[in-house]
Formats: C-alpha cells, structure tokens, sequence
C-alpha cells in the first residue's frame, strides 16, 4: 500500500469529512481555485463546489467571524489561516468572540481554525511562528499540534466533529517530510490524549509536532550512550494529557520538555506546572526546557538553525539530566 | 407608502413604549444599586432599533449591540430578560455569565455580540452565509455604531459579506458621538452612507428617529438582501440623548445639540402620526403606556425576588464538555 | 503630606515625562476631552494640547500602529488601550510589528501600551481580563504590572524613558482602592526588578497587581497559624526577576504562585519552569498555583467571587503546602 | 504638463531598468538556489514603484512593500543591499535576520514592513504623525495591493490618516490579483480608488504602467500632503505579470489577460516616450542597460561571496539591551 504524506493527510480528512457532513465547509484565502498555498485543499473546490470551498479577501478576522457565525447557524466551518502566524490578525476574534461563546450564552462554536505553523524553512519572522501558547492559554478553546501523518488525518477528524472551536496547528516542515500507510476506514484520533512513542525509563522527553522526530532522533543516540529515553507526543496542547505525562514521569522520575516555540511562557512552561503540582515526587531532577531562544524567528538559515532545538542540544539536555 | 396595518403600527407603538419605560425602570434599579455594572441607554434612539428589527420576517437573525435594547424585544425577548440580565440573575439568558444585552440564541433569531465593537459584523456575514449553505432564505442584520465602523473588523466583516453577495444588512446607528468622541473625530467621511462606496454596496441615509421611514428604509434593504441583491449599509441618523453609560454626565456634548435632538423624540413624533392619521389619541396611547409600566413593574419585582447563580456555575458550560477540572490536582505521592 | 492614589499616580507619571520630554504624547480613545474612561489621562488635554493628546476613532490597531510609526521617527508615544481586553484588536501590532521590529530591522520601537486590566469590579467577559501572559511569551516586547502608586509612578517613568516597548497593565481595582504618600522629585522604579513585600521564612508568595495585596492580607492570616510567607511582588512580567524568585525560594524552600489570570499557560506556568531549572535542589514541596480557573471572567457577582483568587483560597494553599 | 528636466527622465529610466536588471539577476540566483526563501517579482509593475517614490523629496519616508523593488532602489539602497537581503548574508540591511525587501532605516527614509498585509498603513500614518509633532514637513508615502485594501488595518489607519488629515499617500497597487485571487473576489467595489470615499478622501486612478502619469499623480498626492490637505488614495492599474512568487506558475491566470498587459510593459512605453521626444534612441538606452547589468553582475558576485551571518547573533538585537540568556541557567544546588 503507497504511503500518505502529512500534507494529503490533512487533504483527505477534508475530503472525508466534507463527504460525511454537508455542514462541513472550508474558507481561507486562495485555497480554492489555487488549492492553498501549501496545496492543503487541492482537489476539494473541483469535487464540492465554491458554495463550500470559499476563497476570500484577505480578512482573517473576516474568516474567522465568518466561520463562528456559519458555525453558530450550524454549519461546521474548518477556516484556514494561510500561515499560523496570520492568526493574529485574527486573535480577537479567536480569542473573544469563538473561544467565549459557548460560556457566555449557549451558544457553542464549533469550528475549526488551521494552518501551517513553524520554521525550518527559511520563513523568516512572519512565516515561521509557532503560536501555539497564545491560544492554549485562551480557556474555550482546544489546541492540537500532529506530528504524524496518522494523527494529522485522526485529529484533524475529531477537531472538526468536536463541539467546540479547535486551533489545529500543521507543521509546516513536516508536510511532505513525513509520510507513512494509513489504515483505509473512518477512524479518528481522540483530542485530549497524548501518546507514547518511545518507551524509556531513564527520562521522558515530553513534546509535540516537528519536534517529535528530533526527540526520537535523539532517543536514538542516547540509546547508544546507555540513556533510554521515553518520548511522549503531546498531540492535543490544550487541554493537556495529564495523566500521560504524570504516568511517564512517574516511571521515568527525570522530565524534560522540547518545543520549537520561544521559551518563556510556551507550553514548556505549562507542562512544568503540572509536574511542580503532580509529581513533585516523583522527579529526581530539575525540568529541562529544550525550546528555540526569546527572540523572533530569524530568517538566514545559520541563523534559524542555531535557533531552532535539534536533536543535539536535546542530547547534551539529556545527558546533564541523567547524571543527576 | 407604508403598507402597516393598523394593529402593526400599534404593535410598534407598543414596542417604542416598552424600549423606554423597561429603560426608566433600569435607571431607576441602577440609581437603587440594583444594576450590576454600567447601563447603557438608547433614549432617543429607540425608533432606530424598532423600526429595523421589525422589518425582519421570522427565521430572519439580528445581532443586535448594547443600545438596541428595542430590537430585541422586537426580537421577542422579554423585559424579564433584559432585567435579569442587568440584575445578573441566574434567570438571565446568560445564567449571569454576561452582562446587559449580551446574549442570544440563533434559534431564537439573536446572535449575542462580544464587547468588540465591529466584531458583530464579520460573524452576522458569517450567519448569512450559514444559513446560505444551508438554502434557508434568512436575513441577517446587524448595527454598528458611528464609532464602530472605524474598527478594522467592520471593514473586513462588510467587504467580505458585499463580495460574497450576502443577505446582510449593516444598520450603522449614527447618533453623533463615540463615548466622548464627535463624529468629526471619528472618521473625515461626510456620512456613514458614504462609506458603502469602498465595498460596492447601497448606502442610505435615514431620519433615524423617524419610525416608519426607519422602518421602510430597512424593509428595502432587507428585501434586497433576500433577493439575492446582497448587504446594505443603512445609516440611520440620530442622537445618543444621555451619556455613553448613566455614569457619564457627558459634559462634553454641546446643550444646543441635546435641545435640537430632544424636540424630535422619536416617541413624540409617532404619537403625533398615530393621532394625525387619526389611529390614536392621546388618552388610547396613555391606556397602552399603563398596560406597560404595570407590567415592567411587575416583572421587576419578579426578578428582583430571583436568584443569583450558584458560585459553582462559574466552572461550567466552557466547553460542551467539561475537560478539566478548576481546582489543580493534588501532588501524587510516590509510592 | 497627601497620598496619591494608584490611578493618580500613573497620571502624574505621564504629566511629568511629558513635562520632562517632549517626544512623549499620549493617544487613545477618549483620552482628551473626556480624560479616559478611568481619567487617567484628565487634565493633560489642558495642559499639553491635542497634539499630544490624541482622541482617535476606535481603532486599536491604528492606535499601536501609529505609535509604531511616531517611535519610529524618535516620538516616545503613550498608547492606551480603554481597556486591557481590546489589546486583542491590536494583537497583531503589539506582537509582531511593535515586538520584532529592533530585531528584524535594528529599528527600536520605544512605546508604552497601557490600560487597565483585572477584574473585581463585574465588568463581565469583556472589561476584566488579564492578558499579560500572551505578551509575556512575545520576545521583544517588556511586560509590567504595578500594585502600589509607587511602583505605578515609577514603573511607568522607567516604561516611557525604556528603549523597547512595554505593556503597561494597570489593575482597574487598585486605581482608587490603593493610595500612598509618594516622594517629591523625578523618580523611576527599574523594569526588571521584584519587590519583597513581606519577608518570611516557610514560604513564598510570588504574585503581582492586586493580587499583591490578597497576598499580604493572607500573610496576616497565616501569621496568626504560625506560618511565615514570604511575599514577593514580580512588577515586571517578562523579563521576570529570576534572581529575587531564586532567592526567595532558596531562603523559604516552599513556593506558591498567585495571579488572577487563569490558569493554563499564565505567568505563573513560567515561574513554575523557572523553579523547576534552577530551585529543584531548593524545593521542599510542590509549587502550588492559586489562580483564576480556566474559564473567562464571569459577570453576576457570587460568579466572579468565585472565580476570582481571594486571601482564604491562598490561606488553604499554604497550609497544604506548609504541611510538607 | 512634466516639469520633469531631462536628467530626471532618464534618471527614471535608469531606474526602472535597475528595477527590472535586477530583478531578473535575482530569478537567475534563485534558480541556482542561492536566492534563500521566495521571489516575489515586480516585473511589469516598476513604473507604479518608480513613479511614485519619485515624486518624494528628501526627508520624506517611504514603506514599500515587497514588490516595490523599484521604491527601495529610489530612496537610495543599493543593489547590494536587496542581493544582500535574498541571499540572506552578514551585511544585508536586515543583518539576516529577515528576508526579501523587509528592511529600511527611518532616517534612510524607507520603513521595513512586515507581513501582515496593511499593517504599514497605521504605521505610515504613525510616521507621518510623528514628523508632524517634531514640526518637520514630511511626506509618508507607502503601498497596498488589492488583496492588501481588504484587512481591517488598512482601513484603520486610513480612516485614522483622515481624521488627522496626516500628509501621507497611500497607493492601492491594483495588479488584478491577490496571490491566486482576482479583484472581483477581493472587492465588490468598481475600483480601489472607491475607496476613498469612506474616508472622505481624495481617490484618483492613474495608469500604473505609465511611469510619468504615475509620477505626476503621486506628484499631486504628495503636494496636497504637504500642503496640509491629508491623505489621498491613489489606486495604480497595473497587472503581476508573473506568480505571486516564482513558485507559482499562475495557472489560474487567463492567458489572454497576460497577453494584453505584456503589450503595455511600462518599460518598453517608456523607451518610446523618450525616442518620441527625441530624448534618446535605442543606443542610447542600450548603452545605459549595459552598465546597468554590468554593476549588477558585479555586486551579485561581491555578494555571494560574502558570509552568512554569524549563527550567535541570532541571540542579539531583540532589545537595546541584552536582559536574558538564551540557555537557561544550570540549576542551583543546595549548598
Ligand atoms: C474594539 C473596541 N474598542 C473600544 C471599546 C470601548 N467602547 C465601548 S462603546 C465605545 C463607543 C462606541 O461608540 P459607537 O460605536 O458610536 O456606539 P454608541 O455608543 O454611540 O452606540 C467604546 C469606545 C470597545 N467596546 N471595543
Ligand atoms: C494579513 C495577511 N494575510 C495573508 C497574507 C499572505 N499573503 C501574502 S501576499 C498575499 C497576496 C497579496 O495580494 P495583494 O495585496 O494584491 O498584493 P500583490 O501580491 O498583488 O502585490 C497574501 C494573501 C499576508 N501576507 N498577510
Ligand atoms: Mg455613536
Ligand atoms: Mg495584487
């Protein structure tokens, strides 16, 4: 059987769901015609029509709004935002207006907000960003990162089945990078769950999106360094999966966290919480943070790829860690 | 040229009376501290409200702002709503999760609107567009202020609904002031109307105290927006008569602007055209008005008697379901 | 001598650095004529004039973006937000304009973004966030909270006279409820620097705004059971004073957070990393978190007590923690 | 009806062919691979960039975006600098740390955007504010394409440039298409000048291939800017002649569309102007192209072989001073 990449992943998901569910309907700029900047919806305006593949202005909050009324009318919107970074265009709208509806009135929103985020491609500042904490400290709404072709297509299923708004984050590095056969059927990822990928028991790396393949490259050389790394995919950002992260902790009793975002106040931070609060116990040494530095994302490549984490710094992390 | 019937033009009679008297009835509650948080008013500016939302048929959706406490009583809210609303009571359509007119329900024709101004109109083109998808032939209509079509997201909100040719239709109250900003400060556009040009759409102006041609002009626009013809920006010129909220004394509104305004009180000037088409008197009128402070009293009453929420709801309803817990999990001892 | 009060002090700030230079001016919604929703700004309009005291349309990304623009060309604007909540309409500016434009460019953006933040007052949904972590977790940008008229004055002398651009958070409770006797003359408090409020020796409190003050009263309660908290008042939200938490917590070896800001992804996440890389040896007993939950803030009354962190809440906390 | 003498014209001239050499040096690197991250060309739209950037004086500020390639070449950077900037080297304007025309140095005159379309437009209206309140007499002048027009920025910082009536044009470069999508799904509006009328503007259209229109008509924006008039919304026809970036063939774009604007090719117009005045012939204009390509494959060559920025400085410049570590700090032991 040919293999999926995370790209088509993501296509077929669509596809699906807008097979499944007349009320499920895409918007975003130039992704009908063209297909989306990263090709993301190709092939959905030739099968479904431009009623329900909607190429619009440039207006993410117009996107946005657009997709929060339609979803409160009962439709099922999945609003592309053609480079994560661009959200912020939308934030208010995000923020207030899908994220509180439902505590405020009733009235749930259940949309689905997409689009590439993260480096390791030359964006620069604008078409890099991995704004993933803006939104997972914004209670109401849920926020999902895949880092697999399986969970891309899974996650982005139950994301657009949930009740409530979803932020769902691509990787951009990842779209055509990483590919692998999926199961044919309906089936779908479960939002809220993390999932092992590693077992270890010296140390868990907890992580999510493009940094999951640098934290099994990782485990890979401190195996051979006598380190046996466990790596915990987080997948759904917000809410977290606690119990997965206490229960690998628990056994590992060392913890580090690797992100691709910015340090202060990224998920790292979060997730340093929940251990401080739920297994001071159990930890045997500090939490390591392994995450790009506080600056913007620059753009010359020497440049991104010092400020990116890579599976060698996440070494040299691990090492210090286990000889506490 | 009004096609009204006589019980219609009673009913808006009715509906222009009960804005004013459920508002005295609030300002006098916020002067007892009974209001929780600011009130806003719409005193002079109720013709505005009634006269677009009554030219909506039902299955048509609003999404009204703080002042257009008229449109959703049109809209079939009760005055028991609204004072639970201001009263923060467990009763109010937002079990006290928010305030003043903040809320609705789609299935009941309201959109609730955020505090944002101009993020109301991007989501009612949103509404339209929903409903659209959906083949119902419903319209949708919104208001911004004078103040509010500076916001990026009217903009972006009528420039998307005018390309995709939505049935939507943006009532921009324009009732002279912003909080304590003019409308000179507010935009160097001579109207609000004026600014239809930039999306390709209609734009009209009209007497916003004046009921009926309030009521006419939006009943165009939104026969227009249910023949496919797309949104309208309607301006409805009139007067913001107390401050931005009972707090603001509005000191900074010049006292000639207020007496020019207070002589085309859009009450007055319906009575006056009841009795000059010879509908109603003024004694018929004043029978009407006591069936409806009596019952404003008596549903003020009602709420005042009613229940706050229970603290604990604080924790619900952020999501469909809950997925976390409020208090953090206690540290898990090793074994 | 008389005592200012907390919302008077942040006006003399901006009195005296417009006095004092005048590159700075102010521009806001409703800030002129009116002097701001809260009269912050009251009479500057008679004093500086409406060049630099602007009344704009509502527009908070023309407000940010216009103040880009004037610190650009060597200005020093004041931006004020009429609440803290509609910094959201200005999100893009504030954290991708404003934030990387020294880095991207070499460009320095010295503005101030303020306005009043907090809840306590039924402000509902939209008039009582706390935002500060979403601008905590942009690097380029500097974050500041005062709880006392000193530290207001002085904090916001130092944001306006700083190279790069601060968000200023005032706490809308404390404008009238906090007052003290300031000092003549022309003084700053440092961005950067945490205040110990209250020595003690079984625990830490790091708080800030008006939290401080829940802080202290909890403090007295604890007193009375024999509990000694340390309180310590951050001021300055990114970059944190790591060096005071330290401190703090290698003397009293407990630490709690406290912040009205709800929960997930809040300032006190980061602290919790930061304790958890450089205190782990120091910690005698999990960090503990007293914040709002992850809900927005409600409006009926017995609602948002609730959900807002009160001194008993803190008092509960402490004792758990104590009995480690 | 130019005022223009003749060294200015074929100042323009050379200009516009710096514009269009190097840009296509540019194609032939980023073929090679050495151009890092997209190309965005300007090819057929030089005149639109050209034109208007000439009719600024000295001290006046300018923030193109990245398709302007002939603006930043007006206001006095370099070829170096933008073969700097695409090849992501040490001593580009950005230092590397952002990518294509994504620099500028206020008292070079040229503002850096960002990517956030419309975002520069407050900003322009900030710099033009803040000229205003140092008492210095200086025009902002920036750009918005169609797609550009759309997002709530734009119209806040327009309305806002309005109602301050700050000396700042802005010019709606209408090339027909917003990445893959074309005017009429951008706007219902006629055209971008329409827009002008929100704000109570001046909107004109001028020919955005015919570089002396252009220039006359930025000419009258900037003149009536310095005059104290405010803003003016001058929308430039112009077409992309080629993909949004150079990865994109631009399938969906009618071929017949290309072929109608590939015979107004503002370049080509503008040799016929200056023969028909008998300014120069062919060889003149040939002689002049030479040295232009030669400079070019000079610097391009100096250019590449000058260093990447060192990977450490990705740490630096994110404030005036440095206030915290990359690394985290080592954790500290119980003593
Ligand atoms: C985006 C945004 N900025 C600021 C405010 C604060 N605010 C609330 S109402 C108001 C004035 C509104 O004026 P207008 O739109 O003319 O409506 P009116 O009050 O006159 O009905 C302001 C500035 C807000 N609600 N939203
Ligand atoms: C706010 C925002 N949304 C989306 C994008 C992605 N994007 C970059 S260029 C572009 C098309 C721009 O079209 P237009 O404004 O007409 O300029 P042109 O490319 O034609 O010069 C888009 C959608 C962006 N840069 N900014
Ligand atoms: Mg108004
Ligand atoms: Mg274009």
């Amino acid at each position: 059987m040919s293999e999926t990449a995370y790209v088509d992943a993501i296509r077929e998901a669509l596809f699906d769901e807008m097979e499944r569910d007349e009320r499920v309907f895409v918007i975003g700029e130039d992704i009908g015609v063209y297909g989306g900047a990263f090709k993301v919806t190709d092939g959905l305006l030739a099968r479904f029509g431009e009623h329900r593949v909607i190429d619009t202005p440039i207006s993410e909050t117009a996107i946005v709004g657009a997709a929060v009324g339609a979803a409160m009318m009962g439709m099922r919107p999945v609003a592309e935002m053609q480079f994560a970074d661009f959200a912020s265009c939308a934030f208010d709208m995000i923020t207030n207006f899908a994220a509180k509806s439902r505590y405020r009135t009733g009235v749930g929103v259940p949309l689905v907000v997409r689009g590439p985020s993260g480096g390791g491609v030359h964006g620069g500042p604008f078409h890099s960003q991995n704004p993933e904490a803006y939104f997972a400290h914004t209670p109401g709404l849920k926020v999902v990162q895949p880092s697999t072709a399986y969970d891309a297509k899974g996650l982005l299923k139950s994301a657009i089945r949930d009740e409530d708004p979803v932020i769902f984050f691509e990787h951009k590095f990842l779209y055509r990078r990483v590919k692998e056969t999926l199961p044919p059927g309906d089936w779908t990822v479960p939002i809220g769950k993390a999932a092992v990928r590693r077992e270890g028991r010296d140390l868990s790396i907890l992580t999510y999106g493009a940094m999951v393949w640098t934290a099994l490259d990782a485990a890979t050389t401190l195996e051979s360094e006598g380190i046996d790394a466990e790596v915990v995919d987080l997948r759904t950002l917000f809410p977290l999966d606690e119990e997965t992260i206490v229960a690998s902790v628990a056994k590992t009793n060392k913890a580090m966290v690797l992100h691709e975002a910015t340090r202060t106040g990224g998920i790292g931070a979060e997730i340093a919480a929940v251990l401080s609060e739920r297994c001071f116990e159990y930890l045997d040494g500090p939490l390591l943070r392994i995450t790009a530095p506080d600056t913007p994302v620059p753009f010359s490549p020497p440049l991104e790829e010092f400020f990116l984490p890579n599976a060698e710094k996440v070494c040299r992390a691990a090492r210090a860690l286990a000889g506490y | 040229m009004s096609e009204l019937t006589r019980e219609q033009k009673f009913e808006i009679y009715r509906l222009l009376r009960l804005n004013r008297t459920l508002e005295e009835k609030l300002v006098n509650l916020y002067r007892q501290g009974k209001v929780v948080g600011g009130l806003y008013r719409s005193l002079g500016q109720e013709a505005t409200s009634v006269g677009t939302a009554y030219a909506l048929s039902p299955g048509d959706v609003l999404g009204p702002l703080i002042r257009n406490l008229g449109s959703v009583l049109v809209m079939g809210f009760s005055p028991r709503d609204v004072l639970a609303q201001h009263m923060a009571r467990a009763s109010s359509p937002s079990g006290g999760k928010d305030c003043n007119l903040h809320f609705g329900a789609p299935e009941r024709g309201v959109i609730s609107s955020i505090s944002m101004l101009g993020a109301l109109v991007p989501v009612m083109a949103g509404i339209a567009l929903g409903a659209r998808l959906q083949k119902k032939n419903v319209v949708a209509m919104t208001y911004i202020g004078d103040g509010g079509t500076s916001t990026g997201a009217f903009h972006e909100g009528l420039n998307f609904a005018a390309v995709q040719k939505l049935p939507l239709v943006v009532v921009a109250e324009n009732n002279g002031w912003a909080y304590s900003t003019p409308f000179k400060k507010q935009t160097a556009a001579r109207c609000l109307a004026d600014r239809a040009a930039a999306y390709g759409i209609p734009g009209e102006t009209v007497d916003g105290n004046d009921v009926l041609a309030v009521y006419e002009a939006a009943k165009r626009a939104v026969a227009r927006a249910r023949a496919g013809d797309g949104p309208t920006l309607l301006e409805a010129k009139t007067y913001r008569m107390k401050g931005h909220a009972e707090h603001d004394g509005q000191a900074y509104v010049p006292s000639e602007e207020l007496a020019e305004w207070a002589a085309r009180d859009p009450l007055e000037a319906y009575s006056r055209v009841l009795a000059a088409e010879g509908l109603a008197t003024a004694d018929d009128l004043g029978a009407i008005d006591a069936v409806i402070s009596e019952r404003v009293e008596a549903d003020a009453s009602a709420v005042e008697q009613s229940p706050f929420p229970a603290p604990e709801s604080a924790l619900e309803g952020v999501y469909a379901r809950k997925v976390a817990d409020a208090e953090p999990a206690v540290a898990r001892r090793r074994s």
